[in-house]
């Protein structure tokens, strides 16, 4: 056991200094394409942290989201603004004052802290015993986190589907173009060329693009037992998603999977979510008590954590899938205003 | 030996950072990138044994799905004819060194 | 259904946000939220009548009592904010569907309304929780939703603005979320009630000085209290009408009634004032905010920055009224609040309609006016009055009762200071007089109207509540002054328990 | 028909694997969950001949085999050469002709290539593969034909 | 205490970087990018806090009793999602400002808006700009 | 007997871990050494496809029950899968973006395209 311990406190060690080191890099790079791969190895590196450090399920989403999805819009971000940034600008003298500042006062503040994996923490004694001890009887479900998740902090999770919903009007209401049905046949001539170029790439993603999907699906039903739940899924279905747009266009895309519809899902699950609350005040408990959902309380919990799952996971694949298709159609936006002509000559050079 | 191979995974992963850092290329940096994420989802793999519970490979299994639609898109959009021509650093790519310099380490970033 | 009010009053616009979406049609979309948040400033009625008569109102979410579960808890404060919060709303959505014709392009409409409730809800949750960490999340509800509703402005610079609120207002948000996790590493909690009680025991580690440093910055960050207040006059100018009048008027006070609820209830005031120099720190930023502000706002040649300018300014007030830390202080902070939120919503709903005639909100414009819009330009004048102190305007009102605070601390000094500052206002709201009143009309405004009825009835709406509640100031002094009591006599008891654990 | 019905089979081979719950409500909301993705699937037009290979599911391991014992030999020479140093390599580019007569088998053959150290399948254009390797033998190798013919066998 | 409170100071170290970068660099994406590093900071400050001696992951098994604290894995789960959500919108942002403004640098943009800061004429941003803007840059 | 059973799987599992962190670290090495992108990603095919097959056969040895080696050789599978994949597409996206390879110089004239001498002169 104590050798066990050694070593999870080196590869601790291990993992924070590469991220410190990932980090001074990113300072100092002014290719943004070098720094947004940084960013995303950073990512995968906080997760592997995560795992070290026992939060399984964090260390899953950080996955996802961390390396995944927001390295791709940073991505499709850079394509459209450049990709170096000018080296004129730095107010080093302003930082470093605020940073000293903020930074002093922190390590300050570390000095009083129970140390790392101390038994006898304050956190350790207070509320996280009853979670730990109480939440098989009182929720019935194995992985403590869905429990936390999604009964006793159910709000907090019902606060945070809102929070990508938000973000995913807010991407609306700054991207969305109106499109016209007419400019998408000289959009496609430029789409389709992934697909048709890339024997390869097409038929591998064939194949998995259904295991994606179902993988997705099955993490969002076994979110209860091991790591995972619907925000996890709703990333990972989205990027099912996300590869088929990469690989066969936009436009191709577009048709299979309706705009307005995707929209409606995120509100519903938004509402679905909520209603689940609602069914529960109707029944004489308080807003998401969900042991009045059946007549047996473990039952009624066991469905209520199912149902606001599954709402999750509809909004945030709905949101992810609206905001990486406003990003794409907005660059297709700006190609098809800008120079559009320009790139069809550029293209069939380069082949 | 599983605490030597976590080492040895760690370590590689630290080169792979040292090539993404130095480029030269963009594909050099994809490459080591890509890479990176082979070797994390070992690392997670053998976490799990190291810390002895093993059941939580999913995460790896998301990381593998991840790494490559990751990968993908980096490519869609580095075929993408913007990608770095304003900065002219194709001509640099496009740079065929003599073959003099054949066996030299490492570019130094044109930029 | 009585019992649920507390979480009815966050839930109904958060629900219809969704159903907006669904619904489409923007006629219908615009009655849909205008009801809605009719509907919440009801509950709010409701809620506040509850509080008054019964006391603090206490609804665990999901049936987990407190430090497990999530709590809602409702005292005087927060259901004077809740109602100062929906009351606003409700008004200022009269105009909207008028104003946002002319200043945003038909296919966001229905988007906007989405925003509009979301971070309607963001604000209303952050003030009815009682959870520190659900005070994040619904902060970043509703400032997510900011950031696009000031995007949506037509000027490109509103997008800059948005950008740089978003830079601030994360940084911000994760400095309190960097102060909540300290503080439930040393206590264990995220409870603020609980907290509060389990503070004092480790109030001498330098662990939780550390954590309150980082939610009081980060509070003031979002506050735009004056030395980081560089974010707010753009966001403000550039965002469109409606949404300005109700940020003007809401979310600045949220912020403020969170620095309240964390400094009073959860540290307490023993903590807050007596081991930290906050006193003078707070009084000085606020005495350098209310006049670098207000001579910023002179200087001013858009109307929008200058109100936006002023009311930092007025921050500036309700700071110094917050670091008296007696009861007439935080009565007078608490009066200052609501006021300014009645000047402010009148005033900036003004300018909408002015925008709307005229197309732009710059000074040089505003020549004549006061003939060609009478009934808008009265109302700023009013809301100007109001703004300055002029007895029989709830302005007044609260700078006597900030006067009479200062004077019963025996700081004289200050109080010269604090109506110097007014001085100060009188200037800038004169430049506006002058423009409109002694000026001759432009040629190219020659066609301009009065507003349509549908912005002049929100306005005077607001204009009357300015003077209503100036002269009747029973309401708005009763509620102030118990919620103000409530908290000092919270933070008492507080007291009380230290000198016994010692 | 038959690609949609090799999809469900597999699909549900791959939740019954991963699953791991084989409670009543687990397998209906399994069943659901593979109905779902087999509908999208459809939609997105991604079930058919080239993502769902029956035809060859039979051969496969034997070739399977054989390509490890390669795998394993390139990689030693690839090893070899890392530590030895930039000296011993010598790195060309060459176009290779394959026989193969679908897309699919093009595809097994150029992944077979890449996936051996030491090759890369640069380019891939009709019947013909651009292969960048590190070592002149390794082409000398694919010329010799030896994959190409086996890829084809597999196909037939 | 070196190795009790090593994750602490890291996790101070990289707050400080990632503050570095938005307030010292000028590049919109280049901020974000800071403002990434600075969240995941928090995370790992939460997620070490909540990691006791000889625990495992917080999931139900027979024979274990001791597990880590849930609940900050609980709190970070939903700052993971806000964070990607700020993220989103402010890149949304940036590409609207690149459309705008026809660059992302900081300076440039300041630069333009003085430049126009006593004109009443509106900036208008719509489609019809973005052919305009392309051309100048 | 099954004692016996048990050391001789610790130990085939313990080579198959050496032998793979002995790979991943040749290829490591190999991707700081050569000389460019082309030569590169063949030190990465190394490291993904042999040393991460004998890395996992390895860890499944080390666990021999049910749903762990399913997973494993899921993730087996899917590096195996994906890694060409990846690795091609790779190499086409350098090559058609005119990033040419080092290559012995009396190969060069008769395999390289046109292109190359056209982008030499500039």
């Amino acid at each position: 056991m104590k050798r066990g311990e050694l070593i999870e406190s080196l590869i601790n060690i291990v993992l924070l200094s590469l991220l410190v080191g990932i980090a001074i890099a990113i300072v100092c790079m002014k290719d943004l394409f070098a720094v947004v791969m940084l960013a995303g190895i950073y990512g995968l590196i906080s997760a592997s942290f995560f795992v070290v450090m026992d939060a399984v399920d964090v260390a899953f989403t950080e996955a996802s989201v961390g390396a995944g999805i927001s390295t791709l819009l940073m991505l499709v971000v850079i394509t459209m603004t450049g990709r170096t940034e000018h080296p004129t600008r730095h107010k080093p003298l302003l930082a470093i004052f605020v940073v000293v500042v903020t930074g002093g006062l922190l390590i300050y503040g570390t000095f009083d802290m129970p140390y790392l994996g101390a038994i006898d923490a304050p956190i350790h004694t207070h509320v996280a015993p009853r979670y730990i001890n109480e939440s098989m009887q009182e929720v019935g479900v194995p992985n403590i986190v869905t429990a936390v998740l999604a009964s006793y902090r159910a709000f907090d999770t019902f606060g945070e589907v809102v929070v990508i919903f938000t973000a995913g009007i807010g991407v609306l209401a700054l991207l969305s173009v109106v499109r016209r049905r007419d400019e998408d046949s000289v959009i496609d001539s430029i789409n389709d060329s992934m697909h048709e170029q890339h024997l390869i790439l097409r038929i591998v993603s064939k194949m998995m693009i259904p295991f994606i999907m179902l993988f997705a699906l099955y993490v969002q039903f076994h979110g209860d037992y091991g790591p995972g739940g619907g925000f996890q899924a709703g990333v990972i279905f989205a990027s099912a998603i996300i590869l088929y747009v990469l690989l066969f266009g936009l436009s191709t895309a577009r048709k299979v999977i309706n705009q307005t519809l995707i929209q409606l899902i995120a509100a519903f699950g938004v509402l679905f979510y909520g209603c689940v609350g609602l069914v529960s005040l109707l029944n004489g408990g308080n807003f998401f008590d969900y042991n009045v959902l059946s007549s047996d309380p473990i039952a009624g919990q066991h469905l209520g954590i199912l149902l606001i799952e599954w709402g999750v996971g509809c909004t945030v694949a709905s949101v992810m899938i609206i905001i990486f298709f406003n990003f794409a159609g907005r660059k297709e936006f700006q190609q098809r205003n800008g120079n559009l002509i320009d790139n069809i000559s550029k293209k069939n050079k380069g082949i | 030996m599983l605490i030597a191979a976590t080492l040895a995974v760690l370590v590689v992963m630290l080169l792979a950072i040292i090539r993404t850092v130095i480029g030269p290329t963009l594909y050099d940096r994809i490459l080591a990138v890509n890479m990176f994420g082979t070797k994390t989802i070992l690392l997670l793999s053998l976490l799990g044994f190291v810390m002895g519970r093993p059941e939580f490979l999913d995460i790896a299994i998301v990381y593998a799905l991840i790494n490559f639609i990751s990968v993908i898109a980096v490519l869609r959009y580095s075929d993408s004819f913007e990608f770095g021509s304003k900065t002219g650093e194709k001509t640099a790519e496009n740079r065929i060194p003599q073959s003099g310099e054949r066996l030299e380490l490492g570019n130094k970033e044109a930029e | 259904m009585l019992v649920h009010l507390p979480v009815l009053q966050v839930i109904v616009p958060l629900m219809a946000a969704p159903l907006c979406l669904i619904l489409k049609r923007v006629q219908l979309v615009w009655l849909f939220t205008l009801l809605v948040s009719g509907i919440a400033f009801l509950i709010s009625v409701l809620l506040l009548q509850q509080v008054m008569s019964s006391g603090t109102i206490i609804y665990e979410l999901g049936g987990w009592e407190a430090p497990w579960g999530i709590e809602y808890r409702i005292d005087k404060l927060n259901a004077f904010l809740l109602l100062i919060i929906t009351g606003i709303s409700t008004v200022v959505l009269f105009a909207a569907q008028t104003s946002i014709e002319k200043e945003i392009s038909q296919d966001k409409h229905t988007v906007f309304y989405v925003l509009y409730l979301l971070s309607l809800t963001g604000m209303l949750g952050i003030v009815a929780t009682g959870d520190a960490f659900n005070v994040f999340v619904f902060l970043e509800i509703s400032s997510l939703s900011a950031y696009a509703l000031i995007a949506l402005g037509k000027d490109r610079r509103a997008l800059w603005a948005a950008y740089q609120y978003l830079i601030m207002g994360t940084i911000g948000a994760t400095f309190i979320l960097i102060g909540i996790g300290l503080m439930y590493q040393m206590t264990g909690t995220l409870n603020m009630e609980d907290l509060s009680q389990r503070l004092p025991e480790v109030a001498q580690t330098r662990t939780v000085f550390t954590a309150y440093a980082f939610v009081i910055v980060g509070i003031c960050l979002k506050l735009a209290m004056f030395p980081l207040h560089l974010w707010l006059p753009n966001a403000y100018a550039y965002a469109p009408s409606i949404v300005t009048a109700f940020f003007a008027a809401t979310a600045t006070k949220v912020a403020i009634y969170l620095l309240i609820r964390f400094t009073f209830s959860v540290f307490g005031l023993s903590f807050s004032f007596t081991t930290l120099p906050l006193q003078i720190i707070f009084m000085a930023l606020g005495m350098l905010g209310i006049f670098v502000a207000s001579t910023t706002a002179i200087y001013q040649t858009n109307v929008k920055h200058l109100f936006a300018y002023s009311s930092i300014a007025q921050i500036g007030y309700m700071i110094v009224g917050f670091s008296i830390s007696s009861v007439a202080g935080l009565t007078a902070t608490l009066l200052h609040l609501f006021n300014h939120a009645l000047m402010k919503s009148a005033l900036f709903l003004a300018l909408g309609a002015v925008m709307y005639r005229i197309g732009s909100v710059q000074l040089s414009q505003f020549q004549g006016l006061g003939r060609q819009m009478p009934l808008t330009m009265a109302a700023i004048v009013i809301g100007g009055l109001s703004l300055i102190g002029v007895p029989l305007t709830v302005g007044f009102v609260s700078k006597w009762y900030l006067l009479m605070a200062l004077i019963e601390n025996g700081w004289w000094p200050l109080a010269v200071l604090v109506l110097l500052g007014s001085l100060l206002a009188i200037v800038y709201v004169w430049r506006i007089v002058e423009m409109a009143y002694f000026k001759p009309s432009l040629a190219t405004h020659a066609n301009v109207k009065e507003a349509p009825i549908s912005f002049l009835i929100p306005i005077w709406i607001l204009v009357f509540a300015n003077i209503y509640f100036g002269i009747d100031t029973r309401l708005g002094v009763q509620v102030a002054q118990a919620a103000s009591e409530s908290l000092f006599a919270v933070s008492v008891s507080d007291i009380t328990i230290i000198e016994d654990s010692l | 028909m038959r690609h949609t019905l090799t999809l469900f089979v597999t699909l549900t081979v791959f939740w019954l694997l991963n699953s791991g719950h084989n409670t009543v409500l687990m397998t209906l909301l399994g069943l659901v969950s593979i109905i779902f993705v087999l509908y999208v699937a459809h939609k997105m037009d991604v079930v058919d001949h080239e993502s769902q290979p029956v035809h060859l599911s039979l051969k496969f391991p034997g070739y399977f085999l054989w390509l490890l014992k390669e795998l394993v030999l390139a990689n030693i020479s690839v090893v070899k050469s890392i530590w030895l140093g930039n000296s011993t390599i010598s790195p060309c580019l060459m176009t290779i002709k394959s026989s193969q007569k679908t897309d699919l088998g093009i595809v097994i053959y150029a992944n077979s290539i890449t996936i051996t150290p030491g090759t890369v399948s640069v380019d891939l254009i009709g019947d013909r593969i651009t292969v960048h390797s590190l070592f002149k033998e390794n082409i000398e190798f694919l010329k010799a034909g030896e994959m190409d013919r086996r890829v084809t066998e597999l196909e037939s | 205490m070196i190795m009790g409170l090593f994750n602490d100071w890291v996790v101070v170290v990289l707050m400080m970087i990632g503050l570095y970068i938005i307030i010292a660099h000028g590049n919109l994406i280049k901020k974000i990018v800071g403002l990434t590093i600075f969240q995941t900071s928090v995370f790992i400050f939460y997620i070490s806090m909540a990691k006791i001696d000889g625990g495992t992951a917080p999931i139900l098994v027979d024979g274990v009793t001791q597990y880590s604290n849930p609940l900050p894995h609980v709190l970070i789960l939903t700052a993971i999602v806000v964070g990607i959500a700020t993220t989103a919108v402010a890149l949304a942002l940036i590409v609207r400002i690149k459309e705008a403004y026809g660059t992302i640098e900081e300076e440039e943009i300041q630069e333009q808006d003085s430049q126009h800061k006593d004109s009443h004429k509106l900036n208008i941003h719509n489609s019809s700009e973005i052919n305009r803007d392309k051309k100048e840059c | 007997m099954i004692f016996d059973l048990d050391i001789i799987r610790e130990l085939i599992s313990a080579l198959f871990l050496f032998m793979g962190s002995f790979l991943c670290i040749s290829g490591g090495v190999g991707i700081l050494r050569f000389p460019d992108f082309y030569t590169r990603m063949h030190a990465v095919g190394v490291t993904d496809t042999l040393a991460a097959a004998m890395i996992l056969i390895g860890l499944m040895l080390q666990n021999p029950d049910g749903l762990v080696v399913i997973k494993l050789s899921l993730i087996l599978l899917m590096t195996l899968f994906i890694n060409p994949t990846a690795s091609h597409a790779l190499a086409k996206a350098a090559f058609h973006n005119g990033l040419m390879p080092l290559i012995e110089k009396n190969k060069k004239n008769n395999s390289l395209p046109d292109k190359k001498q056209e982008s030499e002169k500039g």
